[in-house]
């Protein structure tokens, strides 16, 4: 039995497009559960026992929490900006943990090599400085001010620029991604992951994105994101180890992986242990 | 203790890939001068396997953030950090690599003796068998343990034995046969023996 | 090169957390000296380049399991 | 030409690939293969009734099967990679770009399996995964006995892009490629190819590329 600190999270549990009347029997923190619709368009999620759990249908996913929610389900309010395409890019399963791969898309550091031409290029690897906070009024991390070179930063991007992201983790298993929206300055680009843990070592992963682009045709958009994220993939299945070390005493983190070492004091300080390793291996 | 990983020739300059010796999981390399190494197949930065990186140079770098690592395992270069000069205390754990007779041999530290030297031989090929390895000799009919000996095809032929597991192992087949059409039937005649090996025969 | 003097806050009485930071030091090829220490403070003089003196903290601020690291307050040194 | 394509697919992949190798012009159209299953759809079942990928579509002629992609491609566009030198070179292309089908049947249904949940028989599909790999493996060494470095004669053909992406991908689908020296260094040659484009799980070799001076 996990942890209430671990049960009482929010968890994406399906995409509601591809939701049909069959349903869908699926995994979460190492148990069996099913997704269906209930009466007139309202989503159900059961446990194996019959027990059905709180829900929510949001940003095209649909929400499960398996305890008693501590909080509501964090607000995306770009999401409900007039003008912006939302993307459901579909899920992919990954041999991972669920926290690697949340980890993995707060880091910029490895764009050059395996977002090489596409989100990176060497020789421009330098990763400058940039503000990682707990925000304790809602209880996420932040990291701000990060800037990199990007060849091709967008689907409509022609040419390589220096891009502003912002990263966010609203929920353990959940990253959002804010990044400079060339079409429309002053306004960010929303791309996110979120993530089912199947198992300790197993999740599906939902990207899913809010854009400023009324140019590029929607399957495009898709298959860019879904490119990027395939090429991370061989990545989170051949780390070592499997699970997330809370502990970096075999790891050697740098100033570039800030986020990664907020990201996991914050999975500490909160007892989120799901798909953590807690002693150095 | 040295274990066959691999033959000379399957590892030309600018290569990596993952070996397993001694229950240890190794990333296996020839560096653009030929230098060959080989180390634990984890980045002391954030845990990836070095053997999906790639070599440049004397040096091997790991394909998730490009930390690369020289000839000692000591870090060169941390592209986020292109104006740090890594210190020597960040490394790789490295093993002892040595060739002879063709053959890639590893050791978890300098062994007294060098590696076995199989002698005057051709190399052929290696393959990887889902059966333990006295099973797999015993049924090909070959005598001795690391560098086994015997027959097979019609030719004779010396096999470099690599444990990887209870049931797997790897065979690295030497041979002083030189005409195509004998290699040929020699290579055909490893891959019979495996299907016969992973089916459970024994031998007589 | 710099020096720096590191205060650290926290809950950091585990037997685990001390050996934890010179190990972590002695890997990034730093040098340096812990100080007084006790259980919701340590101070460490630490001197090396300052792209591994930012790893250090990165290191420190989530150590072992055992510890909890709630703050790193950096200041500089004179050079030595 | 226009190509129905889908980036994560790696029978559409060898029509970009050979493209791009041979310089041949193509226009890709993307389709929502997943999650969308536009395949399906009946807006593209007018085009190919057999709802697959790739299809390739240039002045009504409408070619719905991956290998007969490559060599309508490759007639146009670079006939050396048909392998007409001799009837044994064109056997063998033939019977590699058959043999192309048991990879898509194995590693790609065992990789679409683990990757995006499409119902398979997981453990059928990696054994005859491991069989294929086995067979293109023993292949190349007696290829290297000949004195040839790729599957149907000693340069590149149709063949080595049939098989090359499942080769690569198929730990996607759980298949180990550790085994496997001779495929090694031939999928390596292939990506060290001028003109070579790399797709979601192929990595380019970052080793072609000398270390970069300081930005």
């Amino acid at each position: 039995m996990t942890s209430e600190a671990i049960r009482n999270e929010w968890y994406p549990v399906a995409l509601a497009s591809q939701l049909g009347p069959e349903g869908r029997d699926t995994r979460l923190l190492g148990e069996p559960i099913r997704v269906d619709w209930a009466a007139q368009g309202r989503p159900r999620v059961r446990a194996a026992d019959g027990r059905e759990m709180a829900t929510r249908l949001r940003y095209g996913h649909i929400w499960a929490c398996p305890g008693t929610p501590s909080r509501e389900l964090f607000d995306i309010p770009e999401a409900d900006q007039p003008g912006r395409r939302l993307v459901d890019v579909g899920v992919v399963r990954v041999k991972c943990s669920p926290l690697r791969a949340v980890e993995n898309f707060l880091d910029i550091a490895h764009f050059p090599f395996v977002h090489t031409d596409i989100l990176g290029a060497e020789p421009h690897t330098e990763v400058g400085k940039y503000d990682v906070a707990i925000r304790e009024e809602v209880d996420e991390v932040w990291a701000t001010k990060v800037h990199f070179y990007q060849p091709q930063a967008a689907k409509s991007a022609a040419g390589g620029i220096t891009t502003e992201y912002m990263y966010r983790v609203p929920a353990p298993t959940v990253s959002i991604l804010y990044k400079t929206c060339p079409p429309r300055p002053g306004e960010w680009d929303v791309i996110t992951l979120f993530v089912q843990p199947l198992e300790e070592n197993l999740c599906e992963v939902w990207p899913w994105m809010a854009l400023f682009d009324d140019e590029t045709p929607m399957t495009d958009l898709i298959h860019f994101q879904q490119t990027i994220f395939l090429q991370d993939r061989s990545i989170l299945e051949n780390q070592l180890p499997r699970l997330l070390p809370l502990d970096p005493g075999m790891e050697i983190p740098t100033r570039a992986d800030l986020t990664s070492v907020a990201y996991r004091r914050w999975l500490k300080r909160r007892g989120y242990t799901y798909g953590a390793q807690l002693v150095a291996a | 203790m040295w274990t066959p990983v691999a033959l000379s020739r399957d590892v030309p300059p600018l290569v990596v890939l993952p070996v397993v010796a001694g229950g240890r999981e190794l990333a296996l390399w020839r560096s653009a001068s030929g230098r060959i190494a080989a180390w634990a197949d984890r980045c002391p930065h954030r845990g990836m396997r070095l053997s999906h990186g790639f070599v440049r140079g004397e040096a091997l770098s790991c394909i998730y953030h490009g930390w690369s690592y020289g000839a000692a395992g000591n870090c060169l270069r941390i592209p986020a950090h292109p104006d740090l000069e890594p210190p020597e205390t960040i490394r790789v754990a490295v093993h002892v690599a040595a060739e002879a007779g063709g053959l890639i041999w590893v050791a978890p530290s300098a062994p007294e003796a060098p590696p076995p030297d199989p002698g005057a031989l051709q190399p052929l090929r290696s393959l990887t068998v889902e059966a333990g390895t006295a099973a797999v000799l015993s049924l090909a009919g070959l005598a001795g343990d690391t560098l086994a000996r015997g027959h097979l095809a019609g030719v004779e032929v010396t096999v470099a034995v690599q444990p990887i597991g209870p049931a797997r192992c790897a065979l690295h087949v030497l041979t002083g046969a030189a005409g195509a059409a004998e290699r040929i039937a020699l290579s055909r005649e490893l891959d019979a023996l495996r299907r016969r090996a992973e089916a459970g025969e024994m031998a007589a | 090169m710099a020096a720096e003097r590191f205060i650290i806050r926290g809950d950091l009485g585990a037997a685990t957390f001390l050996p934890w930071v010179r190990r972590h030091m002695g890997k990034l090829g730093l040098t340096g000296e812990l100080g007084q220490s006790g259980e919701a403070l340590v101070e460490l003089r630490v001197e090396g380049p300052p792209d591994l003196i930012d790893a250090l903290e990165m290191g420190v601020s989530l150590g072992p399991i055992e510890a909890w690291v709630e703050s790193i307050e950096r200041a500089p040194l004179n050079s030595l | 030409m226009i190509l129905y394509d889908y980036v994560l697919s790696p029978d559409c992949y060898k029509v970009r690939l050979l493209a791009a190798l041979t310089g041949a012009k193509i226009t890709l159209r993307a389709v929502d293969f997943h999650p969308g299953a536009e395949h399906r759809k009946p807006e593209f079942l007018k085009i190919n009734p057999a709802g697959t990928i790739p299809v390739m579509e240039e002045d009504g002629l409408v070619l719905t099967d991956s290998s007969a992609i490559l060599t309508y491609v490759a007639a146009k566009a670079g006939p050396e990679w048909l392998g007409d030198d001799d009837a044994r070179m064109r056997a063998r292309v033939a019977q590699w770009l058959a043999f192309a089908q048991r990879l898509s049947a194995s590693i790609g249904k065992a990789r679409t399996h683990d990757m995006l949940q499409k119902p398979a028989d997981i453990d059928a599909c990696r054994a005859g995964g491991i069989q294929c790999l086995r067979e293109i493996e023993a292949a190349l060494v007696e290829q290297d006995i000949l004195g040839a470095r790729f599957l149907a004669g000693d340069r590149p053909t149709l063949a080595d892009i049939a098989c090359f992406p499942h080769s690569m991908l198929a730990p996607d689908g759980g298949i180990s490629v550790d085994a496997y020296p001779a495929i090694r260094l031939w999928t390596r040659r292939i990506r060290a190819l001028p003109g070579f484009v790399e797709m979601p799980g192929i990595h380019r070799l970052h080793d072609l590329k000398p270390e970069p001076a300081k930005a």
